[in-house]
């Protein structure tokens, strides 16, 4: 019940201010409770230990294939609520009461809608709705970023980012109906995850009918998550996405591919996934390595965030790749701190576009002393992006590479992808520390005035960084909800 | 919670309420930094005397069934002398620190990273297996960073910072390779653990070489050793305080400490323990090379640091030396220690020296702008003097005691000791052209002429410091965690040879310098630092920008531009040419339904075959 | 009370409405389509009551037959009428320009009647299992289309779309009508199971009956809108007035849709002909696939793209077509083709005639027809834009709306089809089709939200009549509810 | 007496001639016309089959076919009488019954 009345609330809340309630108190309000209901679940998940179900709630809504509307949440899921009502509370609370162009509804409407979207996949219990809620936010994200995007190409940039992944989620569909229709027992086909694993471990399908089930699945699943090479579509839309939305899209939503892949595509199809392994590990290489490097010439402080988050999805597809618990444990944690980081980092990137005329690296510097507070939490931010220890990005960096080396007497493929990625940390320290001391530290006689002068939205920042050390100091808060 | 644990957080406390409590309350926070030092400084003393340092405490970091890092404490043998060194300078550079930054607008902030380093500097040194190591390794990498840049307004200082974090990024890649081969190898990170299972069973040499080799990476970093020794004299930028605490006594040891603790996975990789040692002696060699023509005193500081962690370096690197079925083990990892721990003293002696007298010449650090301050500045200077005199080496100052141990050790390839010699001589060298110059003579501009004794609170650090710097080589200031018998001691001719070799250094040295006004003797490649820095830009600039650019242009080029806009457009213009089938006219829209009827009949028949 | 009674009824209720127009006064007859909408409702709720049955009225005479997709398709049919009598209501200033010379209502009157005989042409249609049946409801629908199509007789467009229509009707008639003699010379018979039943006994040549099936596919092709028959669609669906564009795309395909899927079982299921079926079929189904969703992405006028929409849903209607085969169809895990077009079609129905109601309102009030003039619909109207949003995102297939689990029950065939016969074209051709649908639906997202703030449009509030207003709410309702709840629609075909 | 053969040549050949004649005549009462003559050839092919049903291995007649022509004639028919109104209406507002003139929607 409780889980879904975290799902609905925001539904209800975009409603209502549909209806004509007040904007953004509806939808802090909606956020708010969604946060204390998610700290609940996660009490109750560390209390139970997070391996099974916990209230799940069913309705059938179609006999055969096996139609089931209902949520629930087990560790795995319930990281990932808790990141998304963080999230979603720091992004409302970050916009304004009124878009740039004074209209009201849309603009709190939407991030709302994400969220839920975003809740809704992750809690679902029926593979059908996990595909569904993550399309919910398709169409909000197109029309903020379409009408309160930045930068005069964010109409091609709202279309790419759709269609882009209206594709992946097409290709997502067909993995998951072959999927679902191979996975029958007596004729009786089911949308359920668990009596869907269950049975998958039961029949033991076929490498061959595995490998090309699971390739679909891992495309899907890769777009939404901008796997290299389809991941041109992420850096833009963030650059220009107005502050909430990137924050919700980078953060949450591109971990939804990640969790599918970890909820469907691993556990139900293990041989698929050795069919595909250098494929795919050469693939989460071009993330962190190529990426990396394009990430190193942005020029742009946007763009290069944007680039950033593609990069370390490598990470998350590496401790994926791991194929044991510490690896995929470890990737559930990147999800999670990586989701928080870079939320963060978008929202003070969202605050410094407020305050100047200009993301251009070149011409911002000795910042410091002008925006002290901002200096500070982007530091911050920047170190746990890079992955400094203490923050909960580094947790998960170091668990994913243990996880590549777990019992491996030799170096073989993954080892060596494992190194080669190691070498992204490098690379995401070249860039965020040029980009900090580029806009933060030196001169601070470059003629840049302050548009805006006014005081910043501190709490969600608060809270984001302070989330991020508790669980950098102490992982096994979020570990130890998952399965091992 | 144990008292090592205390010892442990407590800086990070301090560092927190630093940073996020006292931001607008400068000296409280400078108070609170130095109190929480000086609490650890205590309770370490407290804790070295215990006789029974096992159980120090564990916290689990992480775990996933099986799998588990810990923070856990072990505090044996060199780790004892270690920490000493790191809470004793750690607080006296607090103390200097208070007088030093008296006046600087960041005071909270300085403190703060002084503390961070403090927590983090302890970390490494209890940390009893290498993930936990690595994490603090980090985090004095951060500390580091934060210090170099605290005058972050400075240009020079911004981009110092940022080139020792990237440089010691570099290494930290090697160091993490390094501990995830031994964790696929051995299935643990933690020391004992680690050294049992060798102990009981045979392993891969191979890997174990490049295990050794990658974590080793790690030393070549923090330690600075060629060829990623470029961020250390940058790294001066920072307040001098911080460069006499981490990067001369310290931090920059860790590297040196931490292959003392690896010992065992040493002995059993002799190829890469060569690498190691050349790797020291090469570095050793360059620095001391480069040191004799800079100009700033405290980049010639910085040089000869470099230069003496090369020999820490290289006598550690002999613990990989076999001499019929003997391991040099642990004797040369105990000689490295040794100077490490006397090194210590000296150079932070040698730096507070050096901040004190930039701090007099109004933060004037050519030291061809300073002259005659042994007039004005007694008591620095003399302080100064015996430090230089420790690490030329000269009987009966801590540093002969060291050195030697190390020549003995070299004594066992002859080619490292010829390099060592004359490393030792090339340190005796400019250590007495940099005092002739600043101490002696005329002062040579205002700031020097107006040079005056520092207050006491920064003269307190220097007099213990130079206590350490005399009496730290004596058996009874290390014998209660080292066994003085396994620091190997130098016999025959050796300590005269040294000695001479020394005294030779120190007297071309005076002669060549004494009165003059400005180098005499340019010699541009060493001055230029062997044009390192530049190859390295230049180096960066083709390997990573011109290859990010590439990168960039393929992005957008390749995979934006081309598949996807140009698919896209590709889908685009399909439909507008299909569109041209639209044209309007009934009778082309008959004559197309025709063609239609014509086409399906074609293929119908066609499947009939 | 037998089935077929409804169609009389119908007819009946055609007839007073007539009747009411002839005679009365200016004033009555503009209720008129109110006494349509009514008299559909009330046979609606017949409908509702009549069961299907095996019984035919003649013996040996397979001419009209009620199972339960009879039923169905009876209802949609009602049902697309019925609302096409409100979205005319609402069209009627529009049309009163285009018709009327001086007297305020003169020649309207039949624009309410015509449609309710044709929608007792399309429920034959849904009743016929022979192919004369066939013939005689198809060309009732048809005649009845040419009028409504050319009604507005002062206006260019629709006397144009009406003459292309006739044209390319007829043509398409005369196909169907050859095949129909072909076929009767093949097997000398009509009736669809008699039909089947000669295939089966091998007595038939194979060359001719697949000849003759060709023309019969030309001819209903044309009524579903496949391509290379869909020539009419985009100027006939753009010429005509906006009530019977919805018509057309309605009812007049969801009718075309049972009689195709009535004629090709029997083709479908003898071994002399499938393997060709099914081929001529997966080409069909990839050429209107192409053609439907690329051509509809350079559009500027709303019917216009929705004409080649129109087309593209066709395209994934038929994907569900050669899977019919019954080796297949026992196979198939999830709702049957029958069932998923069934469906579908119904969806299509909700989604099709919501945004069909939100545009006749706003042409209605813009007197444009061109996406532009949907700007800034979103401040001037939330609930037309929002309804408009809903429909459109049904008809891109996004979940959580009836449009979704239609495409997912289709895709569910096709890839479950292409694992058992190796197609995998067809299905990649629908992946990039629905991938290119995205682009064109969501530019009248775009529109209706972006430049809120327009000042010209500001000033153009609309008025939405509280009829309408409660059709809207209803069809919004439906196609939200369905999208998460599919079997209140598939409930009525299991 | 001529055979099947020649009645299907004849109809195919009446139809093809109609199909041409839509395709290539731009007047629309000449265009409607055509329309008619491939109707007519259609009911010729169908009551050739009937007449030859039971013989050269087709299979019995059925009077089915006869009821199948008189309803094409009616439709024929009434779609004529919808289609010269169509026309009518047209030829008033545009003085035209050709085609080409017809070409304001497109693409």
């Amino acid at each position: 019940m409780i889980i879904d009345l975290i799902v609905l609330i925001p539904i209800i809340a975009a409603l209502a201010i549909g209806l004509g309630a007040e904007g953004r108190k509806t939808a802090l309000g909606a956020a708010g409770a969604n946060l204390i209901l998610g700290v609940i679940v996660i009490g109750e998940l560390m209390r139970r230990g997070g391996e099974e179900l916990i209230f799940e709630t069913s309705t059938v809504i179609l006999e055969n294939p096996k139609l089931t509307l209902g949520f629930a949440v087990d560790g795995m899921s319930g990281v990932l609520v808790l990141l998304t009502v963080i999230v979603t509370f720091c992004a409302v609370y970050i916009s304004p009461e009124k878009a740039p162009d004074g209209r009201v509804k849309l603009y709190h409407i939407s991030p709302l809608l994400i969220s839920a979207g975003a809740l809704g996949a992750f809690c679902s219990t029926d593979l059908f709705f996990l595909f569904a809620f993550h399309e919910l936010a398709l169409i909000p994200t197109f029309l903020m970023i379409g009408i309160y995007g930045h930068g005069r190409e964010r109409l091609a940039i709202a279309w790419k980012i759709t269609i882009y992944l209206g594709v992946g989620s097409l290709v997502l569909l067909g993995g998951l109906i072959a999927l679902y229709s191979n996975l029958t027992s007596d004729g009786f086909a089911t949308f359920k995850i668990a009596e869907l694993t269950a049975i998958a471990e039961t029949m033991q399908l076929d490498q061959e009918v595995q490998k090309w089930i699971f390739l679909p699945l891992f495309l899907g699943f890769g777009i939404l998550v901008s796997l290299f090479p389809f991941h041109s579509w992420a850096a833009p839309a963030y650059a220009s996405a107005p502050t909430s939305v990137a924050m919700l899209h980078a953060g949450v939503l591109k971990k939804f591919g990640l969790y599918g892949i970890l909820r469907v595509a691993m556990p139900m199809l293990p041989k698929g996934f050795e069919a595909w392994e250098g494929l795919i590990l050469v693939l989460l290489l071009g993330n962190i390595i190529y990426v990396g490097l394009v990430t190193i010439s942005q020029r742009h402080l946007d763009r290069m965030l944007g680039n950033s988050s593609v990069m370390h999805m490598g990470y998350a597809f590496l401790g994926i790749a791991c194929v044991n618990h510490i690896g995929w444990n470890g990737a559930v944690l990147m999800m999670f701190a990586h989701g928080l980081s870079i939320a963060l980092l978008f929202a003070l990137c969202g605050s410094l576009r407020e305050r100047l005329n200009t993301l251009e690296l070149s011409e911002i510097g000795g910042l410091t002393s002008k925006v002290p507070f901002l200096a500070v939490s982007f530091g911050f931010a920047a170190f746990a992006s890079i992955g400094l220890p203490g923050f909960a990005n580094f947790a998960s960096e170091v668990t994913i590479l243990f996880g590549a080396f777990n019992g491996a007497g030799e170096v073989g493929n993954l080892q060596k992808a494992a190194i080669l990625a190691l070498w992204g940390v490098v690379i995401s320290a070249v860039y965020m520390l040029r980009a900090y001391r580029n806009i933060f530290q030196g001169d601070s006689t470059r003629g840049l005035t302050l548009v805006r002068r006014d005081s910043l939205n501190k709490i969600p920042i608060i809270l984001m960084i302070a989330v991020l050390l508790l669980t950098g100091f102490f992982p096994n808060l979020i570990l130890s909800m998952l399965p091992s | 919670m144990t008292t090592a644990f205390i010892i442990l957080l407590l800086p990070l406390v301090a560092a927190a309420s630093n940073l996020f409590l006292l931001r607008k309350k400068a000296n409280l926070s400078a108070y609170v930094s130095t109190l929480s030092a000086a609490i650890c400084l205590v309770l370490t003393l407290g804790l070295i005397r215990q006789s029974d340092l096992k159980d120090l405490g564990s916290f689990n970091w992480i775990k996933i069934a099986d799998f588990e890092l810990n923070i856990g404490i072990e505090l044996q043998g060199l780790g004892l002398g270690m920490i000493l060194v790191v809470t004793l300078i750690g607080f006296l550079i607090h103390l200097f620190s208070l007088g030093y930054m008296r006046e600087d607008a960041g005071k909270a902030r300085y403190f703060s990273g002084l503390s961070l380093f403090m927590f983090s500097m302890t970390g490494i040194v209890f940390a009893d297996n290498l993930a936990m190591m690595f994490i603090f390794w980090e985090l004095v990498g951060v500390s580091s960073y934060l210090l170099i840049g605290h005058w972050y307004h400075k240009n020079t200082a911004a981009e110092a910072a940022k080139k020792a974090f990237f440089v010691n990024r570099i290494g930290d890649f090697g160091f993490m390779i390094g501990i995830l081969l031994i964790w696929g190898a051995f299935g643990s990170v933690n020391f004992v653990e680690i050294e049992e299972l060798l102990r009981n069973g045979k392993y891969d040499a191979g890997l174990l070489n490049w295990s050794v080799f990658c974590i080793f990476c790690g030393a070549i970093g923090k330690s600075a050793q060629v060829p990623l020794h470029v961020w250390l004299p940058d790294a001066m930028e920072g307040p001098t305080p911080v460069s006499a605490l981490i990067h001369a006594a310290t931090m920059v040891a860790a590297g040196v400490f931490m292959l003392t603790k690896v010992l065992f996975l040493i002995q059993v990789a002799p190829t890469a323990a060569s690498v190691i040692q050349y790797v020291g002696a090469i570095t050793a060699l360059i620095a001391a090379l480069m040191a004799t023509q800079q100009n700033d005193i405290k980049k010639i500081l910085a040089y000869s640091t470099l230069s003496q962690l090369g020999y820490m370096i290289m006598a550690v690197g002999f613990a990989g030396l076999w001499i019929g079925g003997e391991s040099l083990g642990e004797s040369a990892s105990n000689a490295g220690f040794f100077h490490l721990y006397t090194h210590a003293f000296f150079k932070a002696l040698l730096f507070l020296g050096s901040g004190a007298i930039i701090y007099a010449c109004h933060h004037e650090q050519n030291i061809w702008k300073m002259g005659g301050l042994i007039g004005p500045m007694k008591i620095t200077s003399i302080t100064f003097l015996i430090a230089t005199a420790a690490l030329a080496g000269i009987y009966p100052l801590s540093g002969f005691y060291s050195k030697d141990a190390i020549m003995t050790v070299a004594l066992n390839k002859p080619i490292l000791l010829v390099i060592g010699s004359f490393v030792a001589f090339l340190t005796a060298f400019y250590m007495t052209r940099l005092c002739v110059v600043v101490f002696f003579g005329k002062a040579r501009s205002w700031s020097a002429e107006e040079a005056k004794e520092v207050p006491l609170l920064m003269l307190v650090p220097l007099l213990v410091l130079t206590i350490g710097a005399i009496f730290a080589g004596q058996t009874f200031s290390y014998s209660w965690f080292v066994d003085p018998k396994k620091i190997p001691h130098p016999e025959g001719v050796l300590p005269f040879i040294l000695t001479a070799i020394g005294v030779a250094g120190i007297v071309s040295g005076f002669f060549l310098y004494r009165g003059r006004d400005q180098e005499p003797y340019p010699v541009q490649v060493l001055a230029k630092k062997f044009y390192l820095d530049e190859i390295y830009i230049i180096l960066v600039r083709i390997f990573q920008d011109a290859v990010a650019w590439v990168a960039k242009q393929i992005d957008e080029l390749l995979i934006d531009k081309l598949l996807v806009r140009g698919g896209a457009r590709l889908v685009t213009e399909i439909g507008s040419m299909l569109r041209g089938m639209q044209s309007g006219n009934l009778q082309g829209y008959a004559f197309l339904f025709g063609v239609g009827v014509i086409l399906v009949l074609y293929i119908i028949n066609a499947a009939i075959g | 009370m037998p089935a077929y009674y409804l169609e009389i009824l119908i007819l009946l209720l055609g007839f007073t409405m007539l009747g009411v127009e002839a005679f009365s006064s200016n004033r009555s007859r503009s209720r008129i389509a109110v006494l349509g909408v009514s008299g559909l409702f009330v046979v609606l709720i017949f409908l509702i009551f009549t069961v299907p049955s095996s019984e035919v009225p003649y013996d040996h005479w397979g001419i009209y037959h009620v199972d339960k997709w009879a039923l169905f398709y009876k209802a949609i049919a009602i049902l697309t009428t019925l609302l096409v009598l409100v979205l005319a209501k609402d069209f009627s200033p529009v049309l009163k320009k285009y018709t009327s010379q001086s007297n305020e209502f003169s020649g309207i009157g039949e624009y309410y009647c015509l449609p309710i005989f044709v929608c007792a042409g399309l429920m034959w249609m849904a009743s016929a299992k022979d192919l004369i049946t066939i013939f005689v409801s198809l060309e009732l629908v048809t005649i009845g289309f040419y009028v409504l199509v050319s009604f507005m007789r002062r206006n260019v467009g629709s006397l144009e779309a009406g003459v292309k229509y006739l044209v390319l009707g007829a043509l398409s008639t005369g196909f169907l009508v050859y095949g129909i003699a072909w076929i009767f010379g093949v097997t000398g018979q009509f009736e669809l199971n008699e039909i089947a039943n000669v295939l089966n006994s091998g007595k038939v040549e194979r060359k001719p009956i697949i000849f003759a099936f060709a023309l019969l596919l030309v001819g209903l092709g044309f009524k579903v809108a496949a391509v290379p028959f869909h020539i009419w669609v985009p100027d006939v669906y753009q010429g005509t007035s906006m009530p019977i564009t919805a018509f057309l795309s309605v009812g007049s395909k969801a009718a075309g849709f049972i009689v195709l899927l009535r004629v090709i079982e029997p083709f479908l299921n003898s071994s002399l002909t499938a393997s060709s079926v099914i081929l001529i079929l997966s080409f069909l189904v990839c050429v209107t696939l192409l053609f439907g969703n690329f051509v509809a992405i350079k559009q500027t006028n709303v019917k216009r793209l929705l004409a080649y929409s129109s087309i593209a849903h066709a395209g994934f209607l038929m994907m569900a077509l050669p899977a019919m085969e019954s080796d297949f169809q026992s196979k198939l895990i999830g709702p049957s083709s029958m069932e998923s077009i069934s469906f579908y079609l119904a969806g299509y129905l909700l989604m099709t005639m919501l945004c069909f109601l939100v545009l006749t309102i706003v042409s209605a009030a813009t007197n444009g027809e061109s996406i532009d003039d949907l700007k800034g619909l979103g401040a001037r109207s939330p609930l037309l834009a929002f309804a408009m949003l809903v429909g459109i995102a049904s008809l891109a297939g996004i979940p959580l709306t009836v449009g979704f689990f239609g495409k997912f029950f289709l895709f569910n065939i096709a890839i479950q089809y292409a694992v058992f016969s190796g197609s995998w074209y067809v299905v990649s051709f629908a992946v990039l089709g629905a991938a290119a649908g995205f682009y064109y639906y969501f530019k009248i997202i775009r529109v209706m939200y972006w430049g809120g703030s327009d000042q010209d449009s500001d000033e153009l509030t609309l008025e939405v009549n509280p009829l309408s207003k409660a059709v809207i709410i209803v069809l919004l309702t439906g196609v939200i509810l369905c999208g998460v709840f599919p079997s209140l629609i598939l409930g009525l075909l299991q | 007496m001529p055979t099947l053969n020649e009645y299907l040549l004849m109809g195919g050949l009446l139809f093809v001639i109609g199909l041409c004649g839509v395709i290539i005549r731009s007047n629309i009462i000449v265009i409607l016309m055509s329309l008619e003559m491939m109707l007519s050839a259609a009911n010729l092919t169908l009551v050739a089959f009937w007449r030859f049903g039971g013989g050269e291995g087709l299979p019995a007649h059925s009077y089915n076919a006869q009821v199948m022509v008189f309803f094409v004639i009616t439709v024929a028919a009434a779609e004529v009488a919808v289609g010269l109104a169509i026309i009518v209406a047209l030829f008033r507002s545009r003085q035209t019954v050709e085609v080409e003139e017809l070409r304001s929607m497109k693409g």
